[in-house]
């Protein structure tokens, strides 16, 4: 495989790009595999990329019912944070900003990892305070996160309109400044590259009917669109479609999915400098290195696997992009799309081992699995080779709906007065 | 409670379209009740619309247990229903909401800017709930050309500003 | 934007008008206290999440206010059927999608 | 020099319009674009592409042009970015500029990128950038990011106001071109509500270029006006310069029709944009096809465009887009382009056509026009720096490319057929059937009610068109009942064609090294979809992302199915094997505002205001908002700060007597036999035994165990409870309890009405409040044997009819008065004046919140997130020990929700005396390194009350058996020591309650 850098591109300008390689081979499926993962999102890419690279499993196949990155992965807008309020939660998303910092290197692929800080606005009294809370938490777990006052904020988005007559004023702001994006494509063909590169098959097209079990219970393999491959592991990474594959295994999930939509605005010239999240008027944007402005929407009120959404949601995520950036009114919308998200009750996820043998499942991220992609990766990976959590992931158990014991990072930042 | 209908008539807007009015308050009861409707209607004095939609009498059927009646003595309803032998509700809710009273050649075509459902297919003589710009309101379609609608009393501004804008917006197209 | 039929006003309107209320058929158990935490797990949080037919529940929040179920497939998000809350589950296969 | 050709186009002659382009004064006329007013000037150089910075002009004419992209505006704030020239129309002072250049748009430093071009292939910045590790945050990606963009954003706020409306129709059709008339008028006249909607200024497609035609015997444009006055008298809605944006669920498609942008002047009250939400029964899409280019070097020089685009600037727009071009095809339709510019004078210079035969009436043609002919010849190079001067040609015999000749010309018209344009359909998830002999996808199946007519299906030719468009009405109606047989049509000098498909044209050079354009915008070329192929890239959507092919701001309608020809050749597949990227919404790009509509400023989102909102704008009131209300939340004397003002707030009501509006607070009337026993199953606390005229606090859980909202419950009679809510959670509570109501126990004998808005609300609190209102109540005596706390009763309070209730929020007696809403402010000034003997004081949340902490009442939302419950929170006496059951019993029994450690509500006195931050978070050893074990955190926090010493409320691991110890709150800039105790800082006796004790 080519080593990337700038002399291997020179080199390729003067002879016509003669030289270079492709990144993955196009696999067929073996009879049998030591682990399967299910799903080659970049969730699952990693998974199998940290299983080769750092627990010397390579007989591993990722097997995906369409092209790798086609799902959440290539769908998604990109914003990368760890500013989250519970210690699991902190723990986790910042191990997964330590990975994105080193990314580019680790997979000698840039995946554009830009640390353009994430300022999240407050509307209320009550978001000052839940953000006061997340920043005191951070603090002392670490994370870094601080408060900046409206002008501040203003000075470090200027196109935010912090006029105190605005129907949701800008009281302030919590701003990670390690936080940003990345360029999502790139993670799952860098992480597919590497993999690959390390004797991972990555078998696309290939739908995963059925998990099937040994007389047992313990996994035995997977039954496909390419006939049945046999696998002493199967790590379950589907995002919106877990549910289905874990069904057949008789694994019932608290999970939901919801269809979630994003738009791009036509490209301008640099404007907008980090990203914005506003949970009040449900307004989150960045602007890409292309010039698009990226803009996240929310989930429809049902459940969907139809990736269509609705027009009525998209005229309520302009209207707030409008409302906190007045500017923007004359841009026009270029593209709109729709994915699946997986949707546990406490909207944190589960990184877990299952009631069966040899059957692991990360799943329930919600719109937030992107950023946590190198994190929910390694410690999946580690969970799947040692049949054992890493102490990271430990907390994201299916258990918790059990006894009680959430990671509520939705009811901790709940409204009501 | 005659203290609430002393509020003014006030015309927001008029003009060659459509025009928009805050029309006086009336008193208006919400009933809710099921199964035989027999000892309510005696007491009524009328029967009750069971179609949703339906309205006899100024009482509009609402939901498949619900009445909204408008009245000018509710006092009196109040009390003829206080002994009817079957359960229900009867709430004054007479404080609760303004009404609206839109007129005109395209009073139907005002309604289409806040709301989703067919307003060509609402039958002269009907009411029901509906939402008009994401806020619950009662609708009522009294004639073609013109319509009530009811809602709360804190939504009321948003609806009349809508109102309003729309209401120039289709005199500037007629011009 | 979806269509709904809301089997009591016997219309068929526009989702605006309604807000929707989850996995039908889960019902309360009459006496919670007997429930063991695996019981009551499932009942607050394990779902379907069926892709395909799904009972579900909605609510015509705008409009006659009542709780109702429907038969939904969520990979087309077309209505197979809807009915009032309290009334069996349907029979799926008397239930065929057809265009609106 | 002119390129306008007289007595040729639609533009109106009689009315001149100037407008400016970077600066110069432009004239054209009535009708024109600016794309046709420039080049009547002769100026095809409009823009700058993307990656290279190469001069663009445009290639299309429509709105699926991807060069020609310019700043346009009006005024001040009237500045919109990439606007597409072939789609602006004229109008008087429109001032437009070109885009992404520097310093001018015919000397760009940035075209450097264009000699870097080996380097910049497909995926470069995947490979570089990546050393040293810092240099990609410090040098590179600020690097790319400025390279970004092509025009600038709009910098100031739009003054102008956008609009939209709902439309419900039988029939849609979508393109009003030869096939979506003919649809039009198959369904007009049957008493259906027709809708006949285009993005273009005037109905026609291809008739406005296409007046050659004679339809029944009567010419194009003839036949289209008597038409449309015919559809117009039949009561169908013709709609122009609207575009359909996007095909939802269950045939809803969002339109948005410009209103405004071609007028000089805008009128009143008039939106420059409408979104239409429209449902039809029955959608024709007949948005015909849109012409492909062909893949060569130098193939996105200016003057190089598409022929069918030729011949709509010349008939439609009277210009002539080159005097000496050369046409370069591999289709039949270019011939004609060739005819037509011949027949306004051009010296067409040859046809160039790829195909080795050709209809020979199309030779003839040429012949006749002494047009040189060319077959079996490919194209390989352009010369020209900022206009097209040449084209080389080269002979192909099989697969060898013979040496090229120059053609002198001064326009490249070129053809690569026709591709069906398929957005709309494929939005509704509709599926796509590749047909080989038109080598194109069409239309196959969808869900929605939905068909298609004409190009859009691969129907060549007006009388095609026609046909199929009636035809396909008819079946819409046939759906709807409304059986029929479809109108013929019979079309005279019709124009119907073949032509055959390519990849990149073949080549004598080295192709790696072509710069042959796919996607002009983005500046992919077939080189880069042929090296993304070789590195692994297997699908198109990897191709497309991989490459940023079908990526720009036409989104692919000109190189998508170019980008899938070459990447499925360059595979060795079929191109369905290879697919394609799905179509996604809008079809074209759509003004932000258009989707706002009328949702911006104050009317954004409804502002909730109380009846007595007013009187406390006018004395000052500073608000929050609090979910949809907007609440006092201080009332501020001149030069006061909130603190200042809370303080005083507070020590009046303590000291006397405070006013204060709760009528935000959620109210719901639970009536009928039954209102008792539900009561009672929704709330932790016991209720089947409260007296009428008695209130109780509630607390409500879900049945997950956790605290949802509380709220005080008075029995007005046995079967007619008043439920109060907090005024964020009124609409959730109400959802919730018709939820267990209508679907748990449907037996119950109940119904709930919500009062929120019935009733307006004023809380007295003070020790002087009950002397202040026994003057205005003179049917109940106010004191504590006759009235305790937590009384309620029905009766008049200064005239009023009344529910009048005995709670306090404070600590202090108090008093809630609720009278009929619209009688809310006159109380309040009732009151107001009877309370000037007492210095009365309006006080707003913040001093509420003030007083409450300080008798340890909890707020939900702030006290408690939803992970508390009623135990943490210190209530355990408001859970009914003897109930068999109420909502959130069971969940409140789980192991972890009883098990030891669990935060609990406790309150905090700081040693120093300072106040702590609410958020603020707890540990026990303050010395431990980051990451720290935290064991709490501070929930509520207050140092304006009248304790003497600032007070707070925290949740604590184990909080309740810790009272006494001292726990830490680091700091950033030091470390807070405080000592847990009570929640109640104030009263704990509760004598000041009482009536007759406190004063």
């Amino acid at each position: 495989m080519t080593r990337f850098n700038a002399f291997a591109l020179l080199k390729n300008a003067l002879n016509g790009h003669k030289g270079w390689t492709e990144q993955w081979p196009d696999s067929q499926p073996k009879k049998e595999y030591d682990v399967i993962i299910v799903g080659a999102g970049g969730h699952g890419l990693g998974a199998a990329y940290y299983l080769a690279k750092q627990h010397g499993i390579t007989n591993v196949a990722v097997i995906d019912k369409g092209w790798l990155g086609g799902g959440n992965t290539g769908r998604n807008t990109t914003i990368i944070r760890s500013n989250y309020l519970y210690d699991e939660s902190a723990r986790l998303f910042d191990h997964a900003v330590d990975l994105w910092e080193n990314l580019s290197q680790e997979l000698n692929y840039n995946v554009m990892y830009s640390r353009r800080g994430v300022l999240m606005l407050a509307h209320n009294v009550h978001d000052v305070q839940s953000f006061t809370r997340h920043i005191h938490a951070n603090r002392l777990n670490g994370v870094d996160n601080r408060w900046l006052t409206p002008q501040e904020c203003k000075d470090y988005c200027p196109p935010l309109n912090i006029s105190a007559n605005a129907r949701y004023p800008v009281m302030g702001g919590a701003l990670q400044e390690r936080a940003g994006t990345a360029r999502h494509d790139a993670v799952a063909w860098g992480y597919a590259r590497g993999a690959a590169e390390r004797g991972v098959d990555i078998i696309q097209n290939c739908a995963v009917t059925a998990i099937r079990r040994n007389a047992d219970g313990s996994v035995a393999g997977v039954e496909t669109a390419k006939g049945f491959i046999k696998a002493k592991k199967v790590a379950v990474s589907a995002a919106g479609h877990t549910s289905t594959v874990m069904q057949t295994a008789d694994v019932r999930l608290p999970l939901e999915s919801y269809p979630l939509q994003a738009l791009v605005s036509e490209p301008v010239k640099p404007i907008f400098p980090c990203v914005v999240m506003s949970n009040a008027v449900h307004a989150y944007i960045s602007q890409s290195d292309k010039g698009e402005l990226v803009i996240g929407s929310g989930t429809d009120q049902y459940t969907s696997y139809s990736q269509r959404g609705g027009l009525p949601l998209i005229e309520h995520t302009v209207a707030a992009i409008t409302e906190v950036f007045p500017i923007f009114n004359r841009m026009r919308m270029l593209r709109k799309w729709g994915g699946i998200v997986d949707v546990t009750p406490d909207r944190s996820a589960i990184i877990s081992k299952t009631p069966v043998q040899g059957l692991y499942v990360n799943c329930g991220w919600g719109t937030g699995g992107f950023k946590a992609t190198p994190g929910a990766a390694h410690t999946f990976a580690w969970t799947v080779a040692k049949d054992e959590p890493h102490p990271i992931n430990a907390p994201f158990t299916m258990e918790r709906f059990r006894t009680g014991r959430l990671i509520d990072e939705a009811a901790a930042a709940a409204v009501a007065h | 409670m005659n203290a609430l209908t002393s509020f003014p008539t006030e015309t927001l807007v008029s003009n060659a379209a459509v025009s928009v009015t805050k029309v006086p308050h009336r008193a208006r009861l919400s009933l809710r009740a099921r199964g035989d409707l027999g000892p309510l209607e005696r007491a009524l004095g009328y029967s009750l619309p069971r179609k949703i939609g339906g309205v006899t009498l100024g009482t509009a059927c609402l939901g498949p247990d619900e009445w909204i009646i408008m009245t000018d003595d509710a006092a009196a309803i109040m009390a003829a229903c206080a002994s009817v032998d079957l359960p229900h509700s009867l709430v004054d809710v007479s404080g609760r909401e303004i009404s609206f009273e839109i007129e005109g050649d395209r009073a139907g075509e005002l309604l289409t800017l806040g709301c989703p459902r067919d307003i060509d297919a609402i039958a002269d003589g009907t009411a029901r709930r509906t939402v008009f710009d994401g806020v619950t309101v009662t609708l009522w379609r009294d004639t073609s050309e013109r319509f009530r609608i009811d809602v709360w009393n804190s939504f009321a501004p948003h609806v009349a500003h809508l109102l309003e804008i729309g209401a120039r917006e289709l005199a500037a197209e007629m011009a | 934007m979806l269509l709904i039929h809301c089997p009591h006003c016997e219309e068929t309107l526009p989702e605006a008008e309604f807000a929707y209320a989850g996995q039908a058929h889960i019902v309360r158990p009459a006496d919670p206290m007997s429930q063991t935490d695996e019981q009551w797990e499932e009942f607050l949080f394990i779902r379907e999440n069926a892709k395909g037919a799904h009972y579900e529940r909605w609510r015509h929040l705008h409009g006659c206010g009542r709780f109702f179920n429907a038969v939904r497939d969520t990979v087309s998000d077309r209505f197979l059927t809807t009915y009032p809350s309290g009334t069996p589950r349907p029979d799926l296969s008397t239930l065929t999608e057809g265009k609106a | 020099m002119s390129y306008r050709i007289p007595g040729r186009g639609r533009i109106d002659r009689a009315q001149p319009i100037r407008f400016t382009f970077d600066g110069h004064d432009v004239e054209g006329f009535r009708g024109d674009t600016v794309a046709s007013a420039l080049l009547a000037q002769g100026n095809h150089l409009m823009g700058r592409s993307f990656k290279y910075h190469r001069p663009r002009g445009p290639v299309a004419a429509g709105s699926e042009e991807p060069n020609a992209l310019i700043g346009t505006r009006r005024g001040k704030g009237q500045f919109e970015p990439n606007t597409r020239a072939t789609m602006q129309e004229l109008r008087k002072g429109l001032e437009t500029t070109s885009q992404n250049k520097y310093p001018s748009l015919k000397f760009d430093v940035g075209a450097v990128n264009d000699a870097a071009y080996m380097l910049f292939s497909a995926g470069f910045y995947y490979k570089t950038f990546m050393w040293p590790r810092n240099f990609w945050h410090k040098v590179y990606e600020p690097f790319i990011r400025a390279a970004a963009g092509l025009g600038v954003s709009p910098t100031e706020e739009d003054p102008d106001v956008y609009a939209s409306r709902n439309m419900h129709c039988d029939v849609l059709i979508v393109g009003a071109g030869p096939s979506g008339l003919a649809a039009a008028r198959q369904a007009a006249g049957k008493g259906l509500k027709v809708v006949l909607v285009d993005e273009h200024s005037e109905a026609g497609g291809t008739l406005l270029s296409e007046p050659q035609a004679k339809i029944d015997g009567v010419a194009a444009w003839d036949w289209l006006s008597s038409t449309l006055a015919e559809l117009e008298a039949a009561g169908v809605k013709v709609m122009t310069r609207t575009t359909a944006i996007g095909y939802y669920h269950e045939n809803f498609i969002g339109m948005v029709e410009r209103l405004t942008d071609h007028l000089d002047e805008v009128p009143q009250d008039t939106p420059r944009e409408r979104m239409w939400r429209v449902r039809a029964k029955q959608v024709v899409l007949a948005q015909g096809a849109l012409e492909k280019p062909l893949v060569f070097h130098g193939n996105d020089r200016p003057g190089v465009m598409l022929a069918g685009s030729a011949q709509t600037f010349l008939n439609r727009f009277g210009v002539l887009v080159g005097k000496r071009p050369v046409v370069l095809t591999s289709h039949d339709s270019a011939w004609y382009a060739a005819f037509d510019l011949a027949g306004a004078g051009a010296q067409v210079q040859a046809i160039v056509d790829t195909r080795a035969e050709v209809r020979a009436d199309l030779l003839d043609q040429a012949k006749a026009l002494n047009i040189p002919v060319k077959l079996s010849h490919t194209a390989t190079a352009t010369s020209g720096r900022l206009r097209v001067s040449s084209l080389r040609v080269n002979k192909v015999s099989g697969s060898t490319v013979s040496a090229g000749s120059e053609i002198k010309c001064d326009a490249v018209l070129m053809s690569g057929g026709w591709t069906p344009s398929l957005h709309l359909f494929s939005h509704t998830k509709g599926k796509l059937a590749w047909d080989d002999d038109l080598t194109t996808f069409l239309p196959s199946d969808t869900p929605e009610d939905c068909v298609i007519a004409g190009a859009g299906r691969g129907l060549w030719g007006i009388e095609a068109a026609l046909a199929d468009g009636a035809a396909q009405a008819q079946a819409a109606l046939d759906a709807l009942g409304q059986a029929g047989d479809a109108a013929s049509y019979a079309v005279d000098e019709d124009r119907p064609g073949t032509g055959v498909m390519h990849k990149e044209l073949p080549t004598d050079k080295q192709p790696g090294r072509a710069k042959a354009f796919v996607d002009y915008q983005n500046d992919v070329t077939a080189k880069d979809l042929r090296l993304a192929v070789k590195e692994g890239m297997r699908s198109i959507e990897h191709v497309k992302r991989y490459t940023t092919n079908g990526m720009a701001t036409d989104q692919g309608k000109m190189s998508n199915i170019n980008g899938l020809n070459i990447a499925a050749d360059a595979l060795g597949k079929k191109q369905p094997q290879v697919g394609l990227t799905t179509f996604r919404p809008p079809y074209t790009p759509t003004t932000f505002g258009a989707f706002a509509g009328y949702h911006r400023g104050s009317h954004f989102e409804v502002t909730r205001k109380t009846q007595i909102d007013a009187w406390a704008e006018e004395n000052g009131a500073v608000y929050e908002p609090v979910g949809q209300w907007r609440r006092a939340r201080y009332f501020p004397k001149s030069g006061e700060d909130m603190d200042a003002a809370v303080k005083r707030e507070c020590a009046a009501t303590r000291s006397s007597v405070g006013i204060f509006d709760a009528s935000t607070l959620g109210k719901i009337e639970v009536v009928g036999p039954d209102a008792a026993e539900f009561v009672n199953r929704m709330y932790t606390n016991p209720f089947l035994k409260l007296a009428p005229g008695k209130c109780r606090y509630g607390l409500l859980c879900g049945d997950d165990g956790f605290i949802r909202d509380d709220g005080v419950i008075g029995r007005i009679s046995d079967d007619r409870f008043h439920v109060t809510t907090t005024t964020g959670g009124a609409a959730r509570v109400l959802n919730m309890m018709e939820d267990y109501l209508q679907t748990e126990w449907p037996d119950l004998d109940v119904w709930l009405t919500s009062v929120t808005e019935q009733w307006s609300t004023i809380a007295l609190n003070g020790p002087n409040a009950a002397k202040l209102l026994q003057p205005l109540v003179p049917d109940l005596v106010l004191t504590e044997e006759n009235f305790p706390h937590m009384s309620c009763a029905e009766v008049d309070v200064a005239g009023i009819p009344a529910r009048l209730w005995r709670v306090s929020f404070t600590g202090e007696i108090g008093f809630e008065v609720n009278v009929p809403a619209p009688l809310g402010r006159q109380l309040w000034e009732t009151l107001w004046e009877a309370g000037q003997q007492y210095d009365i004081c309006a006080y707003g949340t913040e001093t509420m919140h003030v007083l409450r902490a300080e008798k340890g009442y909890i707020i939900v939302g702030q006290d408690t997130d939803g992970t508390v419950t009623p135990f943490d929170a210190g209530m355990g006496w408001a859970v009914g020990k003897k109930k068999a059951d109420f909502v959130g019993m069971r969940g409140m029994a789980r192991p972890d929700l009883v098990a030891k450690g669990r935060r609990q509500l406790v309150g905090l006195l700081t040693e120093d005396g300072s106040k702590l931050e609410e958020g603020a978070q707890i540990v026990l050893d303050p010395n431990q390194p980051i990451p720290m074990k935290m064991v709490g955190f501070v929930t509520s926090s207050y140092d304006q009350g009248t304790v003497g010493q600032p007070i707070a409320l925290a949740l604590v691991e184990g909080g309740q058996d810790r009272m006494g110890e001292t726990v830490y709150i680091p700091m950033p800039d030091r470390t807070i020591a405080a000592k847990i105790v009570s929640t109640i800082f104030v009263d704990p006796e509760n004598n000041r309650l009482k009536i007759g004790a406190a004063a």
